[in-house]
């Protein structure tokens, strides 16, 4: 099972990712943003960073490169029920998602202005995507949140339509620490292949090396997901 | 080899930058080394770029004339206390003196280069160091800690490691003060802004208020490396004909303060545009620079490294050549510039960020610049390591420095200043805490726990931690708000470091020579109740003014109890740095040695975390 | 040399989390009278020559599809620098 | 309601990464034309009432000490929302 993860100048936890997707079992596959060819992966992680510094807007600058090109091409229209190319995107993925059309809404700074790292809890809200398929449903876990610029936003009408179709994957629980409307962590498109979430997931892969909760191997199910959706599409 | 035969990689001629010929009043105006021989008496403005009229002396005696424009730059800065280490130099000795052979046992790359290297065991090593950034970030508090980041990690990739982790010592004057509000949310933004988009976990540090530091915070930056034995680089220019190569950022005026005295009189026409009175930093920038640098290393395209701090070109190209065969031809006006208006002293001072050089041989420089290009990094061929023994520096083809390198970079002045334990050291250390009222019973006890434990130097930092990233790499096993950060360094071992920093400004302003061993041995203990075995030791030695004997006292005494301190644990000082004249007015503020320990530890799941965990676990106090 | 002025500002109806920040510190500072603030984004291109209608209409391409995210963001003015706004 | 238009751009010696970021995305698109960039700040201040100089002076005012850094920006421009810049 290959999964692809992209290294944009200004990646930062692509490294992470591929170790995420080894210990899940999967066969990880670097990619690189100024290349067009996917080398046939099965899916792919957008990982967290600063992709070309997001001094723009946050994953504006690398939604235009040549690798999203053909991610975009092979995960088709977000509201296709049909399904495309898995894509998580975490963190800078996600707002590369939202800035790539492939995910409603948009992601802004922080309500407090201030980055924030911290141990964040979430209700895993929807299953029947590619990445969490082995969650149970209502499940809550706890992994990494880091960014400055995580607030998701989006219009009432957008946001309600979210709700409406089951497209909301996870939710803040205790606290909301970025502003994100409804208290939104993660999104999906329709066919629940591509996912953007904001908390990380790859960072609690590994005991000892993620937060305390639960051994801080919490968001492990989301690579094993993948393996588990590919290998049963 | 000629200059010309740069051209011999004539495709790469583009990067070169070719620049416009000097206009005839340019050249006239342009202050050579010819002319320095023909116009011995012109007036020089060594004074207001801070020399001493005898370092100005000394700097005519080894050229035998008077400098050029240029020369006086390069030997200003290079001369400065920041970059010679003029006053501390005769102190800082004793850190080699005082280590036995048995102490170097672990040490692969010793005091004296960018930062010292420590062998792990397995292979690993790791390279650490800490350095100041107090005074930009008091004039500028997001983009001074940023740069201060920004500076140490390039120390810590130009030795070929891969940076792994970083910590910040902060202090600031009292909580309640309007200057600590007016710096301290930017300097921690500075500090994560710049080290988050890195991609460094931050795994410690300090934050300290003593109202000694009200107007002149204290912003030190500690980078950590690892990099295989063999992997190990030193910054040196070695072998005749080989190039030299810059790499990064485009140069611009940031932080060259003095050198625009000089470009005025050099440039009458319109004189130079203003100048940035600081540095902002671009973290995207040196990340990629990061990954560039790596992958260079790795495809075995470069002799060496060096990264471009304070003093910029001047101490890169000096300190390259004087550190290998001793000479070195570059073509100035090749330089990539952000504000075209530059003078040559100008580009020579300037302190912009993200850059570095290299040295690379003719026949990798195909290699070098097909990873430059992937990175999408600038990178420009500016000459060539020479026989000569002299760094020459021509200007559109005028030779505006012709120095011996070594004159530069390692044989500036040496000061032993005088120093003298002050009067009123009687008086601070007479009052001791036996003179403070004690708590008369069990509530007023309690109350005083309570107390203690809001006051702003004990109470929780998660408001400051909880802005930097402490997740990514994905080997960071303890950070705040444990004793010691904790890295694993090989993911199959379990092989790994603990870091700890520390200091208690109060303890060295009572006494510095106990104040710094405490120091010492705070971290020592921290890294070792983690689980680590210490290994080695950084410091980061902030003072008031050398001028001051008493400040002076307090320097020397710091240094020495450090370094007995030292030997006295086994552990060597592999590298730090030195900050001196942080005060307001006369009032200088407490001394601050901040010392880092490194231990190893051989698996990190085998680490202690601090604080307890297991419900009926049995307590032990240890020690005296 | 000409130049291009590019302004971009958050939609009215999207919740704009840096103006409401401004607003709650120009408070504090005393400046309560502005009781509302957005935060938006200035851009400056320079051009390499005279600033005509063609050069716009390619500034107003570059601000539409890159500098500014049209779900969140409306560009405001793309203009000459010396012409009003 | 009046409204205040502030400009702040960071100053011309200044290193802007945001504006190299911003050049180097323009090329990549095809956008080669511009040479160069700038990223600054738009801030639009509401005013309940009408924006006269005494207003104008306010603004200027939380522009210089609040809404720039006057060691890396400079405020270019305060004005009413309906004047020329
Ligand atoms: N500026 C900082 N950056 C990162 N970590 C910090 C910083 N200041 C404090 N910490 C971390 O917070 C924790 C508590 O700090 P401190 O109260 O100074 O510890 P102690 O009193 O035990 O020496 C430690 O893990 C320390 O490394």
């Amino acid at each position: 099972m290959r999964i692809g993860v992209v290294t944009f100048p200004g990646s930062l936890d692509d490294r992470d990712a591929v170790r995420a997707v080894r210990i899940a079992g999967g066969t990880p596959v670097s990619l690189w943003h100024d290349d067009a060819d996917i080398k046939g992966v099965d899916a792919v992680v957008l990982p967290g960073g600063f992709s070309y510094g997001d001094y723009l807007r946050c994953g504006a600058i690398a939604r235009f490169s040549p690798v999203m090109n053909e991610i975009i091409r092979l995960a088709g229209p977000p509201d296709q029920v049909s399904s495309g190319l898995p894509v998580l995107g975490i963190c800078n993925g996600f707002q590369v998602l939202t800035e790539s059309h492939l995910l409603p809404g948009a992601l802004v700074r922080n309500e407090k202005q201030q980055f924030i790292c911290r141990d964040q809890k979430l209700r895993i809200e929807r299953t029947s995507t590619a990445w969490t398929n082995g969650y149970a449903e209502g499940q809550e876990i706890v992994i990494p949140l880091k960014n400055g610029e995580g607030g998701f936003i989006a219009d009432e009408s957008t946001l309600d339509r979210l709700e409406g179709e089951g497209r909301v994957v996870a939710r803040y629980l205790d606290v909301n620490p970025n502003g994100s409307r409804r208290d939104i962590a993660g999104i999906s498109n329709a066919s629940g292949t591509v996912v953007g979430l904001m908390p990380h997931p790859e960072h609690a892969t590994e005991a000892g090396y993620g937060p305390e909760a639960n051994n801080g191997t919490d968001g492990l199910a989301f690579f094993t997901s993948a393996l588990q959706g590919v290998l049963s599409a | 080899m000629t200059s010309d035969s740069i051209n011999t990689y004539g495709e790469n001629l583009d990067a070169l930058g070719a620049s416009a010929p000097l206009t005839e009043q340019q050249r006239q105006a342009l202050d050579t080394v010819d002319k320095a021989r023909k116009t011995p008496d012109v007036d020089q403005p060594w004074a207001a770029l801070g020399m001493k009229a005898d370092e100005y002396e000394a700097v005519r005696k080894i050229l035998d004339r008077r400098p050029t424009g240029s020369e006086l730059a390069m030997y200003s800065v290079m001369w400065s206390e920041h970059c010679s280490y003029k006053s501390s130099k005769v102190h800082l000795r004793q850190f080699g003196e005082k280590t036995t052979p048995a102490m170097q046992e672990h040490l692969l790359v010793g005091i004296g280069e960018n930062a010292g290297v420590v062998d792990i065991g397995q292979g690993w090593a790791v390279t650490f160091k800490v350095e100041s950034h107090n005074h930009p970030s008091y004039v500028e508090p997001y983009q001074g800690a940023a740069t201060g980041v920004g500076g140490i990690v390039r120390d810590i990739i130009s030795m070929g490691a891969r940076p792994v982790a970083v910590m910040d010592p902060l202090r600031f004057g009292a909580l309640d003060h309007p200057d600590t509000h007016r710096v301290l949310p930017g300097i921690v933004a500075g500090v994560g802004g710049y080290g988050n988009c890195l991609g460094l976990p931050n795994i410690g540090g300090e934050v300290s208020f003593d109202p000694c530091y009200q107007g002149n915070p204290l912003v030190n930056a500690l980078a950590v490396g690892t990099l295989r034995h063999e992997d190990i680089h030193l910054a040196n220019a070695r072998g005749n004909g080989n190039l030299v190569v810059l790499f990064g950022a485009r140069t611009g005026g940031d932080g060259i303060g003095g050198a625009s005295i000089l470009a005025s009189d050099t440039f009458t026409e319109g004189g130079p545009t203003k100048r940035p009175a600081v540095q902002v930093g671009d973290p995207f920038a040196e990340k990629v620079l990061i990954e560039c640098c790596l992958d260079l290393f790795k495809a075995d395209v470069v002799q060496g490294i060096q990264d471009l701090g304070a003093a910029g070109l001047s101490c890169a190209f000096s300190e390259l050549a004087s550190n290998g065969d001793g000479g070195m031809l570059v073509h100035l006006d090749r330089a990539p510039l952000r504000d075209s208006t530059l003078a040559p002293e100008e580009i020579l001072m300037s302190e912009s960020q993200e850059r570095m050089m290299a040295v690379v041989t003719p026949e990798d420089l195909p290699g070098f610049l097909a990873i430059t290009t992937r990175w999408d990094v600038e990178a420009t061929v500016m000459g060539e390591v020479t026989e000569t023994g002299r760094l020459v520096v021509l200007w559109h083809g005028e030779t505006i420095v012709d120095v011996p390198p070594r004159s530069v970079a390692h044989d500036g002045p040496v000061y032993d200043r005088p120093y003298a334990r002050p009067d009123w050291m009687d008086v601070r250390q007479a009052a001791v805490p036996d003179l403070l009222p004690r708590p008369q019973n069990d509530t007023e006890l309690g109350e005083l726990v309570v107390t203690m434990a809001g006051t702003p130097n004990l109470a929780s930092r998660s408001w400051v931690t909880d802005q930097y990233d402490r997740y990514v790499q994905g080997n960071t096993a303890q950070a705040m708000p444990d004793d010691a950060g904790v890295l694993r360094v090989d993911e199959s071992s379990g092989l790994g470091v603990a870091i700890a920093t520390d200091c208690n400004q109060r303890f060295a302003a009572l006494d510095p020579y106990t104040g710094a061993q405490l120091a010492l041995a705070e971290a020592y203990r921290n890294v070792g109740v983690a689980g680590g075995r210490p290994l080695a030791v950084t410091d980061c030695l902030n003072f008031g003014s050398p001028e001051d004997p008493a400040v002076m006292w307090q320097f020397a005494e710091a240094v020495r109890g450090l370094a007995d301190g030292c030997q006295q644990l086994g552990i060597p000082v592999t590298g730090g740095n030195v900050s001196l004249y942080n005060q307001t007015g006369t009032t200088a503020i407490h001394p601050t040695p901040v010392v880092g320990v490194l231990g190893v530890l051989q698996d990190v799941a085998r680490r202690t975390p601090s604080g307890w965990k297991a419900p009926g676990a049995q307590l032990f106090l240890l020690g005296t | 040399m000409g130049r291009v002025v590019i302004d971009v500002m958050p939609k009215p109806e999207i919740l704009d989390p840096q103006g409401k920040a401004v607003v709650g510190a120009l408070a504090r500072l005393g400046f309560a009278e502005f009781a509302g603030a957005r935060q938006g984004k200035r851009f400056e291109l320079e051009f390499e020559g005279e600033v005509d209608q063609a050069v716009l209409d390619r500034a107003r391409e570059a601000a539409q599809t890159l500098l500014s995210n049209p779900v969140i963001e409306d560009v405001v003015a793309v203009r000459a620098a010396s012409d009003p706004e």
